[in-house]
């Protein structure tokens, strides 16, 4: 075990490594750079500060080979946990992220939880009861889960919300609440926003954890050990939670690896229609607006948290199930 | 379970099933095919294991097998089935050495023996089970039968009687002969 | 014994030939068995049709504006009319219209009419535009009996254009990226896939290496980073082409891992080796008897990733970071009702495409299931 | 022209077992070690073991669908100067191929389900004489004929056959390219007694007919000794016995060729008890296979220091190949 935990970490280097060098290609895609857009700004402003941008592109070491842009990068993130300044705003990209990330780490891990919460029994539900209305009920719904895509179901769920419950839509909390300080009354206000989200964000997870949940048990349920149990006498429910049940769990564990990292990544185009204050909007506006460092950190960031995520999933996958270390 | 098993060979994995089995302290114990994926020298082992608990625990074993080597080494009492019907039924020194239905007889003579007499070719019974939708009339073995007598095998199918020490269903021993038509 | 299954052999007298049905022929027969794939097949059979004739099923020119129908609503298609004597007609028909303008809100508000009889007819004319790009004509599938007067289906958006239309139109676009996406990971997946299983050795080590660093990275945040690097100045075939290829890389690994496994699992199989003893060569072994082996599980597997490229393609137009107006698209259709404004005042602009999308993201889902269960051969 | 049609000399396969951070190859399976026999022609040459002993890897070696780690294989055909098979390239084993053929375990899986018989059996004389056409579905009748199936067949699917007809169809596969040397691996172990003594009996008749040497791979001693002239018995990797059939079966010489023998359930009740007292105890061990000593020792009821210490000569003993320290002596 011990070995296979470093093997995972060692692996992890290069792809990290390698993540960081596409994310920095990516960042430089755009042809111009942040500088050019606002020399046209200012262009049309009417000022003519050309000497100014000069200078400050001397000081972004814009000017530089791409290698040389790479290694100032990554050399102030690891070595002094400089992610660089954000244009836009003129600011250290770290004083931007944390409070974001923040967010959206918290509104991930709730959406986690509301999905095994709602998987696991209705798909334990749906292989037992097979072909019964609750079962056809839950595959219908597992089906729309997963072909109404997040961001359109985020629209529709606003509009229901905003038409005929008249709630103030978007936001984490009512506009009154935003810079007013933590009150059992601003947490409330919380409560009633955050559940939409999480709602939204998990639906196609737990649709999609449903169906696989109902298959992986179907295929226990007929095991020859399954029967070799029943013919022991065990109780139907025991006899459920003993065996198939255990070891229809695997995708499960395994869901962490890949839902934190699409919940993470997903929930960027959830949160630009919702207004929430995650990481997605601002990376969004920072793609748009050519503000690379500040899109490059968060690309980079989601990129570790999904990179760590499967590395979770996988040793607790190799925890519960030895065979997968020798594979 | 899984992550133990996977690590077993198949005669351990084949007594652990046992040792389920047993764990309730049966009085009858069924092995369907208990041995047919096993090795030779496993298969003894687990025949020999099975003797042992039958004594062991006063139970019945029912053994289901295709292997008439594997009935030999371990049964008692032996039915011969043929399209889900049993065709004899027996102690096993009587159903071995004294075979009735021409095809327990046909089956014995189909296997090959270690030090048997020596034979070019071995007899076979000649074609093959017939499709279960297409049980022919009648006895259903009178397809594939040596022996098979027209007017007599596809009019009726034999029953179950006594012949001797054991019981056959074949219309070769039936005394009845002439009530069927 | 265990012979039961067999069915009666060659060398039995009272054999009754049974049907024997070939391997592709079997596929085919579980698959009608599945209604709800039937059924989602031929709803995508019709969305193609849609958008291989999207001028002539469209009643109005998409870049039509009118001012006096911004945000108008939708009128429903009636059937039958009352005729004259009392009677009813079959007459299809829209009813009109009546505007009225609020003044203080600066708006206009639309109320149907019931007096107003707007009659459509089938094969009208109506605007002129290039079948297939080649031959002039204006014949319309449907339309408005008189070519003046105007009638918005599914609504109208704030310039007043016909959003019917408009979906019909960008079926086109959205319905076609998908197939061409589907393609490119196809050749990819399959080329790739296939190197990595059937020669396996370090070639397998280096390309798996590869897919696994692939899907190590999240995805979404990189195609949002690689398409907002497409410059908005660029032709809007060069942006399709780049989205599409965008787009298709979510596909490939999947596609290429699930290749390699069946490659794999197949490579060791008596009847490949039994090929190869036959004399065939690695070329015809993989040809002849594996791809058969795998291509219904392919194709299932394909039907199923098309829906993954609409919703992508749809998600990033959506964002403003894919296609972009003036290209017509389902994404940029949605693009339109991204607030909360907008779709509060018209809910068409969100439900009518929002619906279609699903519609055809569902259909794809089942028709790529019911395959699939047709191609597996251990399921009933 | 050699009295043998195949020389096995020094036959060794090993598989590396990845394993470890970078796929260094940290140990290995010795399926095959150092393994050396003769067939002559027109015999039928065995091959029994248990699983795991590594039989169905050398079919595969002299097949050469494996690639041995060292060792030589010397196929003389009619005619022929000896051809080495261990160096043959792709194109030359191409034309081997039609002289060696093989007989599969699995009727099931070695029968392409996607194709008609006159594809699945056809498929050879296509590449090798070019056959198309009605020239190929009259060749392919007549194998049809051969094997006692009936031409009609022709379109049909694998799926539409039996377990018997199946593996009917596996051998005149094998023997549409008129091969000299059919390796049958496990042919009969997945058929029933009865369709197992039909299919043995065909084969008999064809290897008069066609004038075939055998190699045939089985675990099944009773089969073996009925239809194999010579037998040879792997132990894990080795031929630890290797003898004329009469030989082999009423004076085996290494103790586990008389484990084996006992082990066998013979359908004679009345040997019941006899056999039950003779048996030893213990399955295959699940480790490595030991260089320096000889393979059976953990499980040998005989086993001295000697044999845990050094691996065992092959001692000749009344033109009987053993390979125990003790041959000849318990």
């Amino acid at each position: 075990m011990l070995g296979f935990l470093a093997r995972r970490i060692l692996y992890m280097i290069p792809t990290l490594f390698l993540v960081s060098i596409v994310t920095f290609a990516i960042i430089q895609l755009p042809p111009g750079d942040y500088l050019d857009t606002l020399a046209a700004d200012m262009g049309e402003a009417g000022s003519d500060n050309n000497a100014a941008i000069e200078a400050l592109r001397v000081q972004y070491g814009l000017g530089e080979p791409m290698y040389v842009q790479y290694g100032k990068w990554m050399s102030g993130i690891l070595l002094h946990g400089n992610f660089g300044l954000s244009f836009e705003k003129n600011r250290p990209v770290t004083d931007l992220i944390w409070d974001r990330l923040g967010w959206t780490f918290l509104i991930s891990l709730l959406t986690l939880a509301f999905i095994w919460l709602t998987a696991l029994p209705i798909g334990i539900y749906s292989a037992v009861k097979k072909y019964s209305a609750g079962d056809y009920i839950a595959t219908f719904f597992g089906f729309i889960g997963l072909a109404i895509p997040n961001f359109l179901l985020a629209l529709v769920m606003m509009y229901v919300a905003f038409r005929y419950f008249g709630q103030s839509v978007g936001g984490l909390v009512s506009p009154e609440y935003l810079d007013a300080p933590w009150t059992w009354a601003k947490f409330g206000n919380l409560l009633e926003h955050i559940w939409m989200p999480i709602f939204v964000i998990g639906t196609s997870g737990a649709a999609a954890l449903i169906r696989i949940m109902r298959a992986n048990l179907l295929d226990e349920l007929y095991r020859p050990y399954v029967v070799t149990a029943r013919a022991k006498g065990m109780s139907e429910f025991q006899l459920l939670l003993r065996y198939p049940v255990r070891v229809a769990l695997n995708p499960f564990i395994s869901t962490i690896g890949w839902i934190l990292p699409t919940l993470v990544s997903g929930e960027i185009i959830v949160s630009v229609v919702m207004n929430l204050p995650t990481t997605g909007p601002m990376l969004l506006r920072a793609l748009l607006v050519q503000d690379m460092y500040l899109a490059g950190s968060l690309i980079l960031i989601v990129s570790v948290l999904t990179v760590v995520g499967t590395l979770i999933s996988d040793l607790l996958l190799a925890w519960i199930d030895p065979r997968i270390r020798y594979q | 379970m899984s992550p133990i098993h996977s690590s077993l060979s198949g005669g351990m994995r084949q007594r652990a099933m046992i040792a389920m089995a047993l764990s309730c302290q049966p009085r009858m114990l069924i092995a369907d095919e208990p041995t047919t994926a096993l090795d030779v020298t496993t298969q003894a082992q687990i025949l020999d294991l099975i003797a042992d608990l039958k004594e062991e625990f006063d139970m019945s074993v029912m053994l289901i097998t295709h292997d008439l080597g594997v009935v030999a080494e371990v049964a008692e009492d032996v039915a011969v089935m043929y399209m889900g019907k049993v065709v004899e039924r027996g102690d096993v020194y009587s159903v071995f050495e004294n075979p009735k239905h021409p095809y327990t007889q046909a089956l014995l003579e189909s296997v090959p023996r270690i030090g048997g007499v020596r034979k070019k070719r071995l007899p076979a019974i000649k074609g093959m089970v017939p499709h279960p939708l297409a049980r022919p009339s009648g006895c259903s073995f009178r397809t594939r039968c040596e022996r098979y007598m027209p007017g007599v095998c596809d009019r009726a199918e034999p029953e179950l009687t006594k012949q001797g020490e054991s019981e056959v269903a074949c219309f070769l021993y039936s005394s009845e002969l002439a009530d069927v038509r | 014994m265990t012979q039961a299954s067999t069915l009666p052999l060659a060398d039995d007298p009272a054999e009754h030939s049974p049907v024997v049905l070939g391997p592709w022929a079997l596929v085919w027969r579980k698959f009608m068995r599945h209604r709800l794939a039937v059924i989602s097949g031929v709803i995508i059979i019709l969305i193609y049709l849609i958008a291989a004739f999207a001028e002539f099923v469209a009643p109005a020119d998409i870049s039509k504006t009118s001012v006096r129908h911004t945000f108008a609503p939708p009128q429903m298609m009636h059937l039958f009319a009352p005729g004259d004597d009392g009677s009813t007609v079959f007459l299809p028909h829209v009813k009109g219209l009546k505007t009225t303008i609020d003044k203080e809100a600066r708006r206009r508000t639309f109320e149907i009419d019931d007096t107003k009889i707007i009659p459509l007819g089938f094969f009208v004319h109506g605007f002129e535009y290039k079948l297939f790009g080649l031959i002039d004509t204006d014949l319309h599938l449907f339309g408005a009996k008189n070519p003046r007067d105007t009638f918005y289906l599914f609504g109208a958006d704030r310039l007043g254009r016909d959003i019917f239309s408009r979906i019909v139109v960008g079926t086109r676009i959205s319905m076609s990226i998908g197939l061409v996406g589907v393609a490119m990971s196809l050749v990819i997946g399959v080329l790739l896939g296939g190197i990595s299983g059937y020669f396996g050795g370090w070639l397998d080590g280096l390309i798996q290496r590869f897919i696994e660093f692939i899907r190590s990275v999240p995805t979404i945040p990189l195609w949002m980073g690689l398409a907002a690097a497409i410059p908005l100045d660029w032709p809007p075939l060069r942006t399709y082409f780049v989205v599409t290829l965008i787009v298709s890389m979510i596909g490939w690994t999947s596609l290429a891992r699930e290749v390699r496994g069946k490659f794999l699992s197949l490579r060791n199989e008596d009847f490949i080796i039994a090929a190869r003893l036959d004399g065939l060569s690695h070329g015809e072994v993989i040809l002849k008897h594996m791809v058969p082996s795998f291509s219904s599980h392919i194709i299932a597997s394909l039907t199923l990733a098309v829906p993954l490229m609409i919703l992508a393609e749809t998600s990033l137009s959506f964002l403003g970071i894919g296609l972009q107006p003036p290209i017509v698209s389902w994404g940029t259709l949605l693009k339109e009702a991204q607030n909360i404004r907008s779709i509060a005042q018209a809910p068409w602009l969100l439900i009518a495409p929002g619906t279609v999308i699903v519609i055809a993201v569902l259909a794809f889902n089942f028709l790529g299931d019911g395959l699939r269960d047709a191609a597996d051969p251990n399921a009933h | 022209m050699s009295d043998n049609i195949l020389e096995v000399n020094g036959l060794s396969m090993h598989f590396p077992l990845s394993g470890g951070a970078f796929r260094k190859s940290t140990s290995v399976v010795r399926a095959v070690e150092d393994v050396s026999f003769s067939v002559k022609r027109g015999e039928t040459f065995g091959v029994v073991g248990e699983s795991g002993s590594g039989k169905t890897t050398l079919g595969r070696c002299i097949m050469r669908i494996l690639t041995p780690t060292a060792g030589t294989i010397q196929y003389t055909g009619k005619a022929q100067e000896p051809v080495e098979l261990v160096t043959s390239d792709d194109s030359l084993l191409r034309t081997i191929w039609r002289d060696i053929r093989m007989v599969f375990q699995d009727p099931q899986s070695s029968l392409n389900p996607r194709l008609p018989v006159i594809e699945i059996v056809g498929q050879c004389l296509r590449k090798s004489e070019k056959l198309s056409g009605s020239a190929l579905a009259d060749r392919v009748s007549t194998l049809l004929t051969n094997v006692g199936l009936r031409p009609e067949i022709l379109h049909r699917y694998p799926g539409a056959f039996s377990g018997g007809q199946r593996q009917r169809l596996g051998i005149a596969r094998a023997l549409a390219t008129n091969p000299q040397l059919v390796v049958a691996d496990e042919a009969v172990s997945a058929l029933d007694v009865s369709i197992q003594a039909q299919t043995l009996n065909l084969m008999q008749d064809l290897q008069e007919q066609f004038e075939l040497t055998y190699i045939f791979i089985a675990h099944d001693l009773a089969v073996v000794e009925h239809i194999c002239d010579r037998v040879a018995v792997m132990y894990l990797g080795q031929i630890v016995e290797l003898a004329d059939k009469d030989e082999l079966f009423n004076n085996p010489k290494h103790p586990y060729t008389r484990a084996l023998l006992n082990a066998v359930p013979v359908p004679d009740p009345r040997k019941r008890p006899e056999k039950r007292a003779r048996r030893g105890a213990g399955e295959i061990p699940s480790g490595g296979v030991r260089p320096d000593a000889c393979q059976f020792a953990p499980r040998c009821p005989h086993a001295q220091d000697i044999c845990r210490n050094s691996s065992p000569p092959e001692k000749q003993i009344d033109g009987v190949a053993v390979l125990c320290h003790f041959a000849g002596e318990i």
